[in-house]
């Protein structure tokens, strides 16, 4: 009794511990894993997330303009396997821990991203515009390319592109094309 | 007829009532805080209990189905109301000198198991099996704290009879008179077991840890008190509340009830402040640094130790 | 008189836990909560009760399992009006990452009346926190009174 | 003694003592139990089920839910059978990162289960004390691993994420705080006479019993048994550290708990060692080839040996996915232990084994 009658004294000397929160700040580490957001400029709607998701929080739909990215935040058990996984790092958790809602807006617990297509460069057909920070890591060692242009071109025409400026070839479309406009 | 109203008035107003009242929930709120500093926590605002008795209120009353109704809404009457009535007969030393003059002492005796036998009725009528081992767990404890309470009460009736010449005094007025001459009974070497007996007594009367077995929530689910909730589960913390009071003035008026002056304010201050140190001393601090005991080990507990300083001081008494 | 009574007594919200099927995570959160001196909830005036009998504010926890069922709508009507229902967790919620599983019963929210929902895996104890005091906001507004 | 009437008392299946819905149906003689009955299943969720139709990815995270009190060693074996399976070797930095996680669980599910014990007996300063030292390691978890109870530190072939200098430090400092509260926590246990008087020789499991049953973890150790996954088949980095087996003989509840709160040492030394002795390097393999196969794995986890079972078929999602629980050995011995106790006893002996409910009904 002795023993345990010394940590009572020693907390009424040393005063309460109490966190003042919801009244004060609370403690709350940056690396803390909260609610999920997507970044629209990354995400290619490859779908690895969806697969790894277990709680299947996550769905991606497709559609001939675009793709739409949808984190339902009343699903989403915070393993972060997404970040993990996510090729191009769209996907990150971010230190907003505040969750509670009232059920009036229980469906409104969403994360939505709208990704438009936009027509390729070369062939005009609708093409997911490839991030610019993904298209700078894969020409990095190439300076004469221009990611501006580059990732706005479907992977076929891209494929072409690498292909004339590896070898040197003659493009076998644009000559064509630039005496068509001419 | 005067007399009958200064009664009522006494019951309900002072000290039983609202002053009791008052002070209990002063009291409760008080503990509720030390234990929470001494837990490192905050603690509750100092009206805490009050806003729990008004929640309680504006609650609806379930009856549960299977219950005996009209023993289920007794029950919580009854403890209220036999220690409003109990409240009135505890002096408060230079202001108030209880409601009779006479025997007043075994009146308390007799009222003082009202809230545990109304606790106990209430379980019964209940009919939860939680409740029933609570009922039978409150037996068990009311047996093993009555006997050194009796024993306690004897001694001091005794004690100051003898030197009286009247053989047993079972005036509480009386007694407080005997000590404002003589000094009071706490100082008396021979009846220091006995104070510590009754110090001993508290917590368990009380129910409050190391002696809650009845109302253990991790054991028996507050046992008797698991069926009610609402206005009946109110005037249950209104009884126990005036319990707290009861016991606690009790307490001071037999050992420590020295006043201070003869001016009335301060000494009703007085009163209260030796009521709240003895509640520090024997509720709260003990409630924080300890468990609870089995019931069997508690039974045991009150046999041994209460029970036999009480017995000492008896036998003292009775020999010197 | 009533309308004072009502105002005094949302200060006094008593919690009680109901563990539909959990795996702990939320329980040990919620224990965390109410009862630590950190968090103490106590502040509030909010107590942890262990009969449905006193409560006010439940909290649930788990994706309700068919075993479960029964018993935690027998536990939800056994606590008297007014009380506010909190889930707390993804699992009573939408069912989280036992979702689609045979031994489930409906969301909470299909069985009773949920009030307040507190989503994580498990939710930090602050945040169970903010579900009481929104708790408190929809008890007042229950009772038919503002905040003031 | 004919002529008493014995009477059924449900306990459960929401209880406060009880963390977990579980009912148990006690026919009660006065206060004392005479025979125990137990219904499970309340918290079973088809999990085996269900991790039959997710893939290997998502299972990781599924079987951390089985229960998440001793989360991180599920996850954690489980990743062990799937790199089984798929022949995989895992980076050496993610080895001692796995044996940080779970060590760092390993104390705050002993810490919890201590904790308990005091607020079953009613000793609410000592229940709170002891979670308010426990939060110092949540505080740990949180701030490593982003989470306080899911930690998600194991993926399937490594560890999810790096503990960097600044956390190492941070830990080793969180570690220097906590390790003097424990200490003073093992002593109070050990001889307050409350909590002396209430467990000592509580839940007497002799050692013959404990054999015959097959209990592992703590209770084992409890009754004096030496049995740990750690040193008897070391897995994960545990081969290259030193730890001792903390065995008690008293057989009864305290002896448990002493093993418990004295493990928390050994833990907090096997976490500094692998901060010293943790390699550079990556942290995560890449995936080996899927094919049929089968693997078994074993861990020991907080509350004994935790063990997998898995049969791939060539896709990502397993043909079958098995796991035994500690506390499905240790729920037997309740049996013995509650034998003629009394009804306020039944809850103390019950967290004693530090059961996990929806481990074993899952």
């Amino acid at each position: 009794m002795a023993g345990f009658l010394k940590v009572l004294l020693r907390n009424v000397l040393q005063g309460p511990s109490t966190d003042p929160y919801p009244l004060g700040p609370t403690f709350s580490p940056d690396s803390i894993r909260g609610k999920v957001v997507v970044d629209p400029t990354m995400c290619i709607g490859c779908g690895m997330c969806v697969h790894v998701c277990t709680a299947g929080a996550i769905n991606i739909q497709h559609n001939e303009n675009g793709h739409v990215i949808t984190i339902y935040r009343n699903s989403c058990c915070l393993c972060a396997n997404c970040h993990l996984y996510c090729p191009t790092g769209a996907i990150t958790l971010t230190d907003d821990w505040h969750s509670a809602h009232e059920q009036a807006v229980k469906y409104q617990q969403i994360e939505q991203q709208h990704i438009d297509y936009e027509p390729c460069l070369g062939c005009g057909t609708p093409v997911r515009v490839m991030p610019l920070a993904l298209v700078s890591k894969l020409y990095a060692g190439k300076p004469d390319v221009d990611p501006e242009h580059v990732r706005h071109l479907c992977p076929r025409c891209r494929q072409m592109e690498d292909a004339v400026r590896t070898y040197n070839l003659q493009h076998p479309e644009a000559p064509a094309s630039g005496n068509d406009e001419a | 007829m005067l007399d009958t109203i200064l009664a009522i008035l006494h019951m309900c107003i002072f000290p039983g009532g609202v002053f009791a009242l008052a002070v209990a929930l002063f009291f409760k709120a008080l503990d509720r805080r030390i234990a929470a500093r001494v837990q490192r926590r905050v603690g509750p605002p100092l009206i805490q209990p009050v806003l729990d008795i008004a929640k309680l209120l504006t609650k609806e009353t379930l009856i549960p189905r299977t219950a005996h109704r009209a023993a289920f809404i007794m029950a919580p009457v009854l403890a209220f109301t036999g220690m409003a009535v109990c409240a009135a007969f505890i002096p408060v030393p230079g202001v108030y000198s209880g409601l009779t003059n006479m025997g007043d002492l075994l009146v308390i005796l007799y009222l003082l198991p009202i809230p545990a036998i109304a606790l106990m009725l209430g379980a019964a009528a209940s009919s939860n099996t939680f409740s029933s081992v609570g009922f039978s767990r409150e037996m068990l404890m009311t047996l093993a704290y009555e006997l050194p309470l009796i024993m306690i009460l004897l001694a001091v009736a005794m004690l100051v009879g003898k030197e009286t010449g009247v053989g047993a005094e079972f005036s509480l007025a009386n007694i407080l008179s005997y000590q404002a001459a003589n000094g009071s009974l706490g100082f008396h070497p021979v009846m220091l077991p006995a104070f510590v007996a009754y110090m001993i007594f508290l917590p368990g009367t009380m129910g409050v840890a190391p002696f809650d077995i009845p109302e253990a929530e991790q054991e028996v689910l507050e046992g008797p008190l698991l069926e009610y909730g609402g206005p009946l589960l109110a005037l249950y913390q209104i009884g126990s509340a005036l319990k707290t009071f009861v016991v606690l003035g009790l307490g001071v008026a037999l050992f420590f009830p020295g006043t201070l002056c003869d001016f009335w304010p301060v000494n009703l201050v007085w009163f209260v402040v030796k009521c709240f140190l003895l509640m520090l001393v024997t509720l709260t601090v003990v409630k924080a640094a300890t468990g609870r005991f089995r019931i069997d080990q508690a039974f045991w507990f009150y046999i041994k130790f209460p029970a036999v300083l009480a017995l000492i001081s008896l036998v003292l008494v009775w020999w010197l | 008189m009533s309308n004072l009574l009502n105002k005094l007594s949302v200060r006094s919200p008593w919690l009680f836990r109901i563990n539909a099927g959990s795996c702990n995570g939320c329980d040990v959160e919620l224990a965390t909560t109410a009862l630590i001196p950190r968090f103490d909830v106590e502040r509030f005036g909010c107590r942890y009760c262990g009969s449905p009998r006193h409560a006010d504010v439940v909290l649930i926890t788990g994706p309700v399992t068919l075993k479960m069922r029964d018993k935690v709508l027998k536990l939800w009507d056994e606590i008297p009006n007014p009380k506010v229902t909190v889930a707390v967790g993804i699992c009573p919620i939408s069912g989280g990452v036992f979702r689609d599983s045979y031994s489930l019963a409906e969301p909470l929210d299909h069985l009773i009346p949920v009030d307040v929902n507190v989503p994580g895996c498990p939710p930090r104890p602050q945040a169970i926190l903010e579900g009481v005091v929104l708790a408190k906001k929809i008890w007042m507004r229950k009772l038919g009174i503002e905040e003031g | 003694m004919s002529g008493t009437k014995t009477f059924s008392m449900p306990l459960g299946p929401v209880h406060v003592a009880l963390e977990e819905p579980v009912y148990f149906n006690l026919t009660v003689e006065g206060e004392i139990v005479r025979k125990t009955h137990l219904t499970s299943g309340h918290v079973h969720r088809g999990m085996e089920a269900l991790a039959m139709r997710r893939n290997i990815f998502q299972n990781a995270t599924l079987v951390e839910r089985v229960c998440s009190l001793c989360s991180n060693s599920h996850s954690f074996t489980y990743a062990m059978v799937v790199e089984n399976a798929l022949c995989m070797h895992i980076p050496e930095r993610a080895r001692y990162l796995r044996v940080i996680a779970e060590e760092t669980k390993r104390i705050a599910s002993h810490l919890f289960n201590t904790a308990i014990q005091a607020h079953i007996i009613g000793f609410h300063s000592l229940f709170m004390h002891v979670m308010e030292v426990r939060e110092l390691m949540q505080d740990m978890k949180e701030t490593v691993y982003g989470n306080r109870m899911n930690i998600a530190a194991n993926c399937v072939g490594g560890a999810k994420q790096d503990i960097n200098l600044k956390k190492q430090e941070y830990i080793l400092k969180q570690l220097e705080l906590i390790e003097p509260q424990i200490r003073e926590i093992q002593d109070i246990y050990a001889n307050d006479p409350m909590v002396h008087t209430r467990t000592y020789g509580l839940g007497l499991l002799p050692v013959d019993d404990a054999i015959a049953l097959g209990v592992v973890g703590p209770v084992a150790r409890g009754s004096g048994i030496t049995d740990d996954c750690r040193k008897d088949s070391p897995y994960a980095a545990y081969g290259d550290l030193d730890f001792n087996v903390i065995t008690e003989t008293g057989c009864c509840a305290w002896s448990r708990v002493q093993v418990r709160l004295r493990e928390c040492y050994e833990s907090l030394s096997l976490i500094r060692q692998c901060i010293d002795r943790m390699p550079e390097g990556d942290i995560r393999a890449p995936l080996g080839k899927l094919t049929v196969n089968s693997a078994v794995a074993r861990t020991e986890a907080p509350r004994g040996e935790v063990f997998y079972f898995i049969r791939t078929n060539g896709t990502d999602v397993p043909e079958r996915l098995k796991w035994r629980v500690p506390s499905y050995m240790n729920w037997e011995a309740l049996s013995v232990m509650m034998k003629d106790c009394n009804v306020a006893d039944v809850a103390l002996i019950t967290n004693s084994i530090d059961p996990c409910v929806s481990c074993t009904e899952r």
